[in-house]
């Protein structure tokens, strides 16, 4: 359990971080999302108290790092595992020693640290690569050893900085399978930086989004996706490209969970040809989610079509003009 | 012009190969005290400074200046400052044990300087792993900082050294013996062609050895 | 606690053992070599051994002997000892003069001390004893003359009266002198010192006797001034064959470098 | 224009590239992927002569490089834009000095050095942080800043190592935005190496997959995402996770350009209902590509079902099993 | 015990302040020369070393041999050894100028490898931005990486004007002067207290001085 209340951070004059309030539930996945330079990485260093926030307050599993000792920081800081977003391997060690580190200077026996290492190093798919230096690495296979070390404690929290990104679809799968392993059978609590809405979406369970330095939106993966126009929920289910719309009316459609996947053939029954524009439809966190732009027939009566798709499950809104669905999308 | 006193060169061996052992003697005994204090001392320089793992203003200065001191003086005037300790500690002030504790002050304080330097090469951000991990201060400074500072830690070591071979020959004056005090004493101050030649390509000799070990070993470190 | 030397045992009732550790300035070839005639000739008579031992630093020199870890040391003059014990309160004591350096002007540019012309540069060995003795040169010579009250085994430049030659004053570490001698117009310094750099004699254009003042003292610690061991030592090095062995040996370290004590 | 030909490149004894043939076209967008550990660093590292190939040929507009002398390279290299994966910014300068620093060298007058370095800060959204040094700078701020130094020399071919991988989707669509740009006004010859498969689809004409050192698959990105089922096509046109398909029959459609977007009604009215499962339908290089999982009537004649989704333009094909789905769909 | 023979305080200033002129002089000097040299030449054997810019075995090996050469030889014995090349260039082997050469020798063999080791610390990876962007090797050894190793560079400068100083003690024996030599000469071997008193001070608050410049400055280039 992570919560933070009231956090801020400034460098000098500028605020980097500014009256956040966010909290983490035990063996949750939170997903902090937001542009370049927004803060994240602070947030995510101020947590394990690498930075001193200027003000507000911190607990990681009920403890305020701030007020611990010293001796009770390190013990606390064990507990918190750490994937940074530039892998920070020591170039004077191999990739099984940087993920051996931790275990070291924890006093894990010597026997269960080789085991650890090469269970870690396996579940990162760096096996073969065990006793390269960081210089003989790529750039996908050290982030790929930086996650195994930031693991190497079997932490109770944890704090993932961009594990994924610069990571090809299967690593970042294999990664991603690991993390929502983590917490299902651990109960792991994981703070997870990313800019990738597909990770969001497929294994977050709490998203927030931070902008110079403050919360804009955030709320349960399942109820942003289901708003219909904050700029989070677009950006979680961004809108595919639009080829040009040709007469008809267009609409945007949003869904999820229990709706009929035939409901495209019911409603075609009232509405007419339907033209498929845009789609993505796909299942996120066990049920159902879709957002289209479709064109329907510029005749129809707005309330009608609203209603039609209600009834079938769908939210349906019609686009004012293609420019606001081309800005949309790009958000 | 050759000297007509030279020492034959048959019984140059006799003179050499005894100050080849002194100074190996004085510069490895030396040398162990330096690394074990100065290595410490140029760590705590470091991490006390606000660049370093605990920044605390008055141990750094403090300390810093005791450092300073040690590299302050002629070594000549070291070795009369320092003489009331060397008496206490070895109730001599002559031959090679009294070198030993003005050659320490002076490598310990050098050493210190090259540490620290080595130290601050190494990036803010391998630190924070060890911080992010929960390593204590000592395990962060063994197994990041040191670790990571290999490489200029030995090339250090290498100008120690080097460094300490020619104080040995200025110790030599207070009984210490040793090949550079050879060269200064019998071919310099005597003119003994025979010694000066032979002294300065044993030094060369020795000097190109440990520079030349020194750097294979920094390059096989570097990863 | 020594016994003349950490690792030998002490004769019963002194300080000291039959091996006698005497101390002489490590670059003086000369003294070595007087103290290795010693061992050789004279000392066996009194079943004793000589070790001379080397050391480059005079104060260490002095304070190892006052605290008997060499039996006696033969570096200094008289004067340069009273500068030494005034100066730190060592406790040490001359038993007597065994030798005299020879001591004298050098220049490959002039043929004689009268021929250095109105400002030429001179060098000087840069330590007090040997300033001073070269300044007193100088002053016998008619070269200069010292302020009053001045003692001359004490002079500095700072302690002349009237430069007549209107010489300049360079200083140098010993050792420097003969190579000194291309890069001034004369070079005041220990013969030795030329003799051991091969300089032509013919370079030396003055050489003055040198005084009783400026004999190499036998020094010993003057709390075992009373060693039994103690008195054979003088009894070695006042043997009436040494004065006469400095007077007429042709060992090349000795002969023109270190002469028989003289009379005043 | 880059023709590589044969080229190998081995550590010692590991073939790290091993027989790359791969031809990018003047004014083209050559796409390279494949997974961590691939090659694809390597790949541009021996383009512009940072890694000197074991074997094979590479000539850039032309140019030979390793044939070059010393003088030749240096002018040879000023016309090679590189965007390096880890940014790689001095850490003792600005990031304006960083971006500035080629064109000093280069002897580019002091005016003209200020005025494009304000405008590629601008590009690249780091106007505010003109002066900030690295280590005051976030991930993807230190990124941004690579690339706009790469830019500085107004190269004629660029090579760009993951340039967007940690960037947002907003910075990474103006850098996208910037790259078609150079590519269309100016003609110049870009090799992008990324993980993010909406790159490839939204900016390149040609693309590569590296696997183990060989390229395994090419072509022009338009043939590639037609082309049913080889796995870069997979790759590039992912299918969407799939939900339980309660007693329909699954079946695969594709397709790209001239369809007719109400296909499905269409279709409908032949085959009855169909459950729209999963879906990607988007704009990709003007044309509509789409890629669906649809669940149909399981009496349907299979013959008749590719028949009237191929006279409609639509490649259909029954999916073997669900377990099949997956494990394609995660590819 | 305070020596009778000392200087009286009032005219210490005498021989202090003209001494600390000879140090003062000495030191940039020699400092100006050892920059101007050692710099390049550190540069030369990293770079012509298996890390460097352009490996080259034969010119490191003989280049490293002779930067080594300067460090072989206690000073006395290399101020004796250049005799002919300092005659040569200022007609004298005697006093000020004369010691210019041995010490720059010296210093310059020092920097040399405390350039080496600094640059060493610059990862190859910024230097691929150099030649990635078509730079000639002077630009990327200077423009890329003298800049990077600048906090480097300047914490091995003040280890090198500090040492220098030292050498300017023992290079007072051929009468260069200086306050490391007056503390020598006339502090320690004339007893003269007043002055040893007066040098020392003097001698560890220009140390001090000079270390906190130093360590100032590296902090205010290391971002
Ligand atoms: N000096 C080296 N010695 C041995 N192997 C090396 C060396 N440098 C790189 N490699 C290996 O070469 C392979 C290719 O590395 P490269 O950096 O080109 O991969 P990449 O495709 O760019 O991967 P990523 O997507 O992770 O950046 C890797 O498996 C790496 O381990
Ligand atoms: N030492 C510093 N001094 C001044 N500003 C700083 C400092 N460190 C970071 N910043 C600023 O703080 C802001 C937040 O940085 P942070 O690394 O948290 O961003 P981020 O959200 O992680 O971005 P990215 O996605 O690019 O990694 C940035 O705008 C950065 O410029
Ligand atoms: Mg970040
Ligand atoms: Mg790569």
């Amino acid at each position: 359990m992570i919560e933070i209340s009231g956090l801020t951070k400034a460098y000098g004059d500028t605020r980097v971080l500014d009256g956040i309030d966010l909290t983490v539930a035990d063996g949750q996945i939170a997903a902090v999302v937001g542009p370049s330079g927004a803060g994240k990485s602070t947030l995510a260093r101020c947590i394990n108290l690498l930075e001193r926030p200027t003000s507000g307050s911190i607990t990681v599993s009920g403890q305020d790092l701030a007020a611990l000792s010293g001796k009770q920081l390190r013990l606390a800081r064990r507990e918190i595992g750490t994937v940074f977003q530039s892998a920070n391997l020591l170039r004077r060690l191999t990739a099984a020693q940087n993920i051996a580190l931790p275990m070291r200077h924890q006093g894990v026996p010597e026997a269960e640290i080789r085991r650890r290492v090469g269970d870690l190093l396996e579940r990162v798919g760096m096996l073969q690569r065990a006793n390269h230096y960081p210089s003989q690495l790529s750039g996908g296979q050290r982030q790929r050893v930086g996650i195994a070390r930031g693991l190497a404690l079997q932490p109770s929290v944890l704090l993932s900085d961009e594990a994924t990104s610069g990571l090809d679809p299967d690593a970042t799968r294999a990664i991603l399978d690991l993390l929502t392993e983590l917490r299902d059978d651990l109960g792991v609590t994981i703070l997870v930086i990313t800019h990738e809405m597909d990770v969001v979406r497929s294994i977050a369970d709490h998203v927030a989004q931070l902008d110079h330095g403050r919360i804009v939106e955030q709320g349960a993966v399942a109820d942003v996706v289901r708003r219909s126009d904050s700029p989070l929920s677009r950006a979680l289910l961004p809108m595919p490209t639009v080829p040009a719309a040709d007469g008809r009316r267009l609409w945007t459609l949003r869904y999820r969970g229990a709706v009929s996947p035939v409901w495209l053939s019911h409603a075609g029954r009232d509405l007419g040809d339907i033209a498929v524009l845009a789609a993505l439809v796909e299942e996120s966190g066990d049920t159902s989610v879709g957002r289209l732009t479709v064109g329907l027939d510029p005749r129809l009566d707005e309330r009608r079509v609203v209603d039609v798709l209600a009834d079938l499950g769908l939210a349906a809104e019609p686009v004012t003009s293609l420019r606001a669905v081309r800005a949309e999308s790009a958000a | 012009m050759i000297s007509l006193l030279s020492t034959p060169w048959p019984d140059v061996d006799d003179l050499l190969l005894p100050a080849l052992g002194e100074t190996v003697r004085t510069v490895v005994l030396v040398m162990s005290i330096v690394v074990l204090l100065g290595g410490p001392l140029g760590l705590l320089i470091f991490n006390t400074s606000p660049l370093g793992l605990r920044p605390h203003r008055a141990v750094n200065v403090s300390i810093s200046w005791i450092a300073n001191l040690g590299r302050s003086l002629p070594f000549l005037v070291l070795m009369a400052a320092v003489i009331p300790v060397t008496k206490l500690v070895f109730g001599t002030t002559i031959g090679f044990k009294a070198a030993l504790i003005p050659m320490s002050i002076a490598g310990v304080a050098f050493f210190a300087r090259l540490t620290e330097n080595a130290v601050r090469e190494v990036p803010r951000e391998v630190l924070d792993v060890g911080l992010a991990s929960g390593s204590n201060r000592w395990q962060i400074v063994r197994g990041i900082q040191l670790r990571e500072a290999l490489p200029g830690l030995v090339a250090g070591l290498t100008l120690n050294v080097i460094a300490m071979i020619e104080y040995s020959a200025i110790a030599g004056a207070i009984g210490a013996g040793g090949i550079g005090y050879l060269a200064v004493n019998n071919g310099y101050r005597r003119f003994d062609d025979h010694v000066m030649i032979a002294c300065i390509v044993v030094l060369i000799a020795m000097v190109q050895a440990i520079q030349f070990s020194g750097d294979r070993l920094v390059r096989a470190l570097t990863h | 606690k020594y016994g003349g030397g950490a690792d030998e045992k002490a004769v019963e009732g002194s300080h000291f053992s039959n091996n006698f550790k005497i101390a002489y300035q490590a670059s003086s070839a000369s003294e070595q070599a007087f103290l290795e005639y010693l061992d050789q000739e004279i000392a066996p008579d009194h079943g004793i051994t000589i070790e001379p031992v080397g050391i480059e630093d005079g104060n260490q020199l002095d304070q190892a002997t006052a605290d008997g870890d060499y039996i006696a040391n033969i570096y200094q003059h008289n004067q340069r000892l009273k500068q030494v014990i005034e100066s730190t309160g060592m406790k040490l004591t001359a038993l007597g003069p065994v030798f005299q350096w020879s001591y004298s002007i050098y220049s490959t540019k002039y043929d004689s001390i009268d021929d250095l012309p109105d400002g030429a540069e001179i060098a000087l060995l840069n330590d007090p004893a040997n300033t001073a003795q070269a300044l007193w040169i100088l002053e016998r010579a008619g070269k200069l003359t010292f302020k009053d009250g001045v003692d001359p085994w004490a002079a500095t430049e700072a302690d002349i009266a009237d430069n007549i030659g209107g010489y300049t004053f360079t200083y140098m570490e010993y050792g420097a002198g003969p190579r000194t001698l291309d890069s001034v117009d004369a070079v005041i310094d220990y013969n030795m010192s030329f003799v051991d750099a091969g300089t032509p004699e013919e370079y030396r254009i003055y050489e003055p006797a040198a005084p009783l003042a400026f004999a190499g003292q036998l020094v010993v610690g003057t709390e075992y001034v009373d060693d039994p061991q103690v008195q054979k030592l003088e009894e070695i090095f006042f043997d009436p064959r040494v004065q006469d062995y400095l007077a007429d040996n042709d060992d090349p370290n000795l002969a023109g470098q270190l002469a028989p004590v003289s009379d005043e």
